[in-house]
């Protein structure tokens, strides 16, 4: 289980995190969601320790350091490899440096993403770039896996192939935490929702429990939540 | 493993490269020189060092200074920067001997010829002058005399300071000798008038160790000058460092390029011009003071090529004159080497007038006291070495 | 080619989706589109196949079991119950939960029932011509 | 350590085209400056002996030998032998900034990669530090080696009565910036490249701190270069260039020697500070 308590973050004058607290359990696909600025990406950077904040991040209850970034990846909203490596070299750079880098399901993902490894990450497309940049999260064994906006300004088609991954074994029991601006079409994805406004957690609940007890779509709440 | 080919390649060859320059150029270390004695007395060579240069003809080294002593040679270029700033001298000086003993001390006291030192005490005097110009020609500058007294046996120091000022042209002072007369200390300085021409002043700096109390007076040596007019060149040298056989400080002052010597009593400070009667062409030459004796250094006494010299001595009390040494082999105007020290000549012969070789004479007595030869200790290619050894300089560790 | 004709199923945002799914299996029941004891697909293939969680997919196979619905032994595949009592009450529930939801939703219109009656007489047959092989059940 | 060696080695082979280049270039400028120089000289005598009827013997008993040091390519074409060193040395200074910027500069930010790697994040620093570290020890290998090559080249140029052959230790000695580059001692090598990464990692300080305050970071820098002022101008407080400093000579040497180890040490301590837990994507 991940555990983010009291994260305060702030960039230059601007409290951009305020006391940010949820969980996010190992098995389901947790969604960081707030308008654009409302910091979903810079949560996930705190917790991976790309940026400075206040605060803890546990990760089944051990402070989290670098030395633990084998258990949690983190894949960014673009593509964080050199642009004039090859994809085979990209492959080469995570089995050097992660001990738990899956080769073989690194070959699948390829074959299922239709990237040949003798491209440029220079050359991908936006859509390419975005699968490669998965791939490069996913052929990894480890628990848990932040996505920050792994869907947002993609082609439909490269959407389609990463909403399949969402709902494959790649997924299924590790702990998924992704940012996403948009729900429309992943609704029915989600686990569970964190709604992130003015830095603090405006909400955190499990989407079929609302659809349940509240008869709302995460839609809804988010309108609701938005609209004070 | 192709990848790593670019890393593994650089890394060797740069190890490799730069460990074997710095290997090969350890060995390569130009040869040891000692100071070795053909006959005489050592003692008289202890702690002195010699200074050449090492001209190899295979010219694996261009020109290398050394220094040599008895126990070997040290070559100043061969050590690093920090290491040659930190012993500029190969050999244990009179100053390392003083920092040994009282190194707190002995800080930041410099100038050899400030120290007085007897049995219950070390005194230094020194004389610093305010950098400061001002444009007004006649304020005076204000300079500082500190006087340090360390008591051996009670190892505590005593300070005396106190501001003088002097004329404005004064660029610095410069303390010549220190003796002690009946609890006062006695400092002969020179202060260099600079501003217009250059003039030395002597002057006598009195502290009274009781009362604490100093006193300066000019020394005012008939026809020497103590202002400094345009093109004024005047020269003053203190002719004896070392009183222990009298109490004369003998002066010579050359004005223009012709000399006068004076005779200044230290308890007095009463001064009287030494003229030398019927042998003034000796005030022209080299002179060195000891006990009650001036020596006198002449050149080319032989008229054949003007090769030997010879040495007079004149006696301050019973003011007789003598030659005490004669030599008709040395030429000492090809560049051939040679330093005072107390009553003693120190001469050092050039490469080819037998090699190297060091001769040291009485100059009371006249005779040969010690003669030594610069041999490089490689067995292997003596001659050679030795043919590549240049002296040029005598070190007595005096000042 | 839509999400919906792939899987044949699109689901209502506001409703859990673990009853959609179980209604989806009692219509495929009700509809004879699958019979008794024939095999359904694992939790995983149906979350694959209908683009859901597999938590979700996993609740509507504990709700399906809790209702007798399917059968599972050990892990071998689940299947659907031989119950036939079972079975026949599906069919009822759809129909009844049906005409529900189209009651409330017409009530407030305030139609006479007769009125109401030949209406759905009328579209009714009218609309078996139409689609000979039967609409969804929205 | 294994992850170091794989950074190490990543960060080379991402710099290795152009430095192989400058390499190059260093060697073909050099042989150049070296075949010219000796054909120039070559030329003037023979003018020279044909003009005063002269033999090689007497040219050689009225100019002397030629002295085959650096000093003589530095008086005649200087740029061509001297300009690679000097942009060798511009390049890689820059390159020792690019070193970290490159990281975060473009739409693929490597940063990202790099600090979420499952090592210590030392091993960044170091690898970078090295990196640098490497490729100027194999420009000062490669001025080792090509000294006695040009030495050859120019024998086989000149005859033998016009130059006077000088070893490659006296070569490098003459004070001309192969002096600093190249010392003819192995404390001075010692020294100028100790005070070298200690310069080095003060940048790569300065650095990692506008990367971890960005703006306000300015402030800091300028407050760090000013402490640093402060520990250099110890020495000179401590009288190293008054004969009567009231410290010895060894005294001031020491105290240089433990700032050197102070600047580096701090500097190094804070910069993997600001690595693990300042810095900024």
């Amino acid at each position: 289980m991940i555990q983010v308590n009291q994260m305060v973050k702030i960039y230059g004058f601007k409290k951009v995190l305020n006391g940010v607290s949820f969980t996010a359990a190992k098995g389901e696909i947790t969604c960081l969601i707030g308008i654009n600025g409302a910091g979903k990406s810079t949560v996930l950077k705190s917790i991976m320790g790309l940026t400075p904040y206040k605060g803890e991040v546990l990760i089944d209850n051990a402070l989290l350091t670098p030395v633990m970034y084998e258990e949690i990846t983190f894949i960014p909203d673009s593509l964080t490899m050199p642009s004039n490596m090859r994809i085979a070299d990209c492959l080469s750079f995570m089995a050097d440096f992660y001990r738990n880098w899956n080769a073989e399901r690194a070959e699948e993902l390829l074959k299922f993403f239709e990237l040949s490894s003798k491209d440029r990450v220079s050359s991908l497309s936006k859509g390419m770039a975005a699968k490669l940049n998965l791939l490069l999260g996913l052929a990894l064994d480890c628990d848990y896996i932040l996505m920050d906006e792994p869907f947002s300004g993609i082609d439909m088609f490269s959407r389609e192939q990463i909403t399949n991954v969402f709902t494959s074994e790649l997924i299924e029991d590790r702990g998924v935490i992704i940012t996403t601006h948009e729900i429309n079409d992943i609704e029915h994805l989600i686990d569970k929702v964190v709604l992130l406004q003015h830095g603090k957690v405006e909400r955190e609940f499990y989407c079929e429990e609302v659809r349940e007890q509240e008869g709302k779509s995460i839609t809804d709440v988010m309108r609701e939540v938005y609209k004070k | 493993m192709r990848k790593y080919m670019v890393t593994a390649v650089l890394l060797v060859f740069a190890v490799v490269t730069i460990g074997t320059y710095y290997a090969q150029a350890s060995q390569e270390t130009p040869p040891n020189y000692k100071l070795t004695m053909v006959q005489g007395d050592a003692s008289l060579v202890e702690g002195i060092a010699v200074y050449g240069n090492y001209v190899s003809k295979d010219s694996t080294f261009g020109i290398e200074r050394a220094y040599i002593t008895t126990n070997g040679t040290d070559y100043p270029d061969e050590k690093s920067a920090i290491s040659q700033s930190l012993n500029r001298r190969p050999m244990k000086t009179q100053l390392d001997r003083w920092i040994e003993e009282h190194r707190q001390f002995m800080r930041g006291k410099t100038n050899t010829s400030g120290f007085y030192e007897n049995e219950e005490m070390l005194a230094y005097v020194n004389a610093t002058v305010d950098t400061k110009r001002s444009n007004d020609p006649s304020a005076k500058r204000n300079a500082k005399l500190s006087i340090s007294l360390l008591n051996k046996q009670k190892n505590n120091t005593l300070e005396i300071t106190s501001d003088i000022n002097v004329d404005h042209d004064i660029s610095d002072m410069y303390v010549q000798n220190v003796q002690l007369v009946n609890q006062q200390l006695v400092a002969m300085v020179f202060l260099n008038h600079s501003a217009k021409g250059y003039v030395s002043e002597p002057q006598i700096i009195r502290v009274n160790l009781t009362t604490k109390e100093i006193t300066n007076e000019p020394l005012t040596l008939p026809g020497a000058k103590s202002v400094a007019a345009n093109g004024d060149n005047q020269f003053v040298r203190l002719a004896n460092q070392n009183l222990d056989h009298t109490d004369q400080w003998i002066l010579s002052v050359s004005k223009d390029n012709h000399k006068k010597a004076y005779q200044v009593d230290v308890k007095t400070g009463q001064i009287s011009p030494l003229t030398f009667q019927g042998h003034e062409m000796l005030l022209n030459n080299i002179m060195n003071a000891y006990g009650q004796k001036i020596y006198f250094l002449q050149k080319a006494v032989s008229s054949k090529e003007n090769i030997g010299f010879a040495v007079v001595s004149y006696d301050l009390v019973s003011k007789e004159y003598e030659t005490t040494l004669k030599n008709t082999n040395i030429d000492l105007s090809e560049n051939i080497t040679y330093a005072f020290k107390q009553d003693h000549l120190y001469i050092m012969g050039y490469k080819n007038f037998k090699g190297n070789r060091l001769y040291v004479f009485n100059l009371t007595s006249g005779n040969l006291e010690y003669e030594g030869k610069v041999v490089s200790t490689e067995a292997a290619n003596q001659a050679e070495d030795e043919a590549n050894m240049d002296l040029d300089f005598i070190d007595l560790d005096q000042f | 080619m839509t999400e919906e004709q792939k899987s044949g199923v699109s689901f209502n945002i506001r409703e859990p989706v673990y009853i959609q799914v179980v209604r989806h299996f009692k219509e495929q029941i009700a509809t004879g589109q699958i019979g008794a004891g024939d095999k359904i697909p694992s939790r995983r293939e149906l979350a694959a196949l209908m683009k859901i969680n597999a938590n979700t997919a996993q609740k509507a196979y504990k709700e399906m079991e809790e209702q007798g619905l399917i059968v599972t032994e050990g892990n071998s595949p689940s299947r659907i119950t031989q119950d036939q009592q079972i079975l026949s009450s599906i069919r009822a529930e759809l129909i009844e939960s049906a005409v529900d939801i189209f009651i409330g939703s017409i009530r407030n219109i305030q139609i006479p029932v007769e009125e109401l009656v030949d209406i759905i007489k009328t579209k009714y047959t009218s609309e078996r011509k139409l689609s000979p092989e039967g609409g969804d059940t929205r | 350590m294994r992850a170091f060696v794989k950074l190490l080695n990543f960060e080379m082979n991402r710099f290795a085209k152009i430095y192989i280049g400058l390499m190059v270039l260093t060697v073909a400028l050099q042989l150049a400056a070296v075949t010219i120089g000796a054909n120039h000289w070559l030329d003037s005598a023979n003018e020279a002996m044909r003009v005063n009827q002269w033999t090689l013997e007497q040219y050689h008993n009225m100019t002397g030998y030629i002295q085959l040091n650096s000093m003589m390519y530095a008086r005649y074409n200087g740029l061509l032998y001297f300009g690679p060193i000097f942009l060798s040395i511009t390049v890689l200074l820059i390159y020792s900034c690019f070193i970290w910027y490159r990281d975060w500069r473009g739409k693929n930010t490597v940063v990202y990669r790099l600090l979420t790697l499952p090592s210590n994040r030392a091993n960044l620093y170091f690898a970078k530090l090295v990196t640098i570290l490497l490729f100027v020890f194999g420009l000062v290998a490669l001025q080792i080696i090509l000294v006695p090559l040009e030495r050859l080249i120019a024998q086989s140029i000149l005859p033998a009565e016009l130059y006077r052959n000088i070893s490659v230790f006296d070569f490098l000695k003459y004070p001309t910036v192969l002096k600093v580059l190249v010392p003819p001692y192995f404390s001075e090598f010692v020294l100028y490249y100790g005070l070298g990464i200690t310069g080095l990692i003060v940048l790569f300080t300065a650095i990692l701190m506008e990367r971890s305050y960005r703006l306000k970071g300015i402030g800091l820098i300028v407050l760090y270069l000013a402490v640093l002022a402060g520990l250099a101008s110890v020495p000179y407080l401590m009288g190293y260039n008054r004969y009567d400093s009231y410290f010895y000579p060894g005294e001031i040497i020491g105290a240089c020697l433990g700032l050197i180890v102070i600047i580096a040490g701090g500097s190094l301590w804070y910069s993997l500070y600001l690595l693990r837990k300042k810095i900024s994507v």
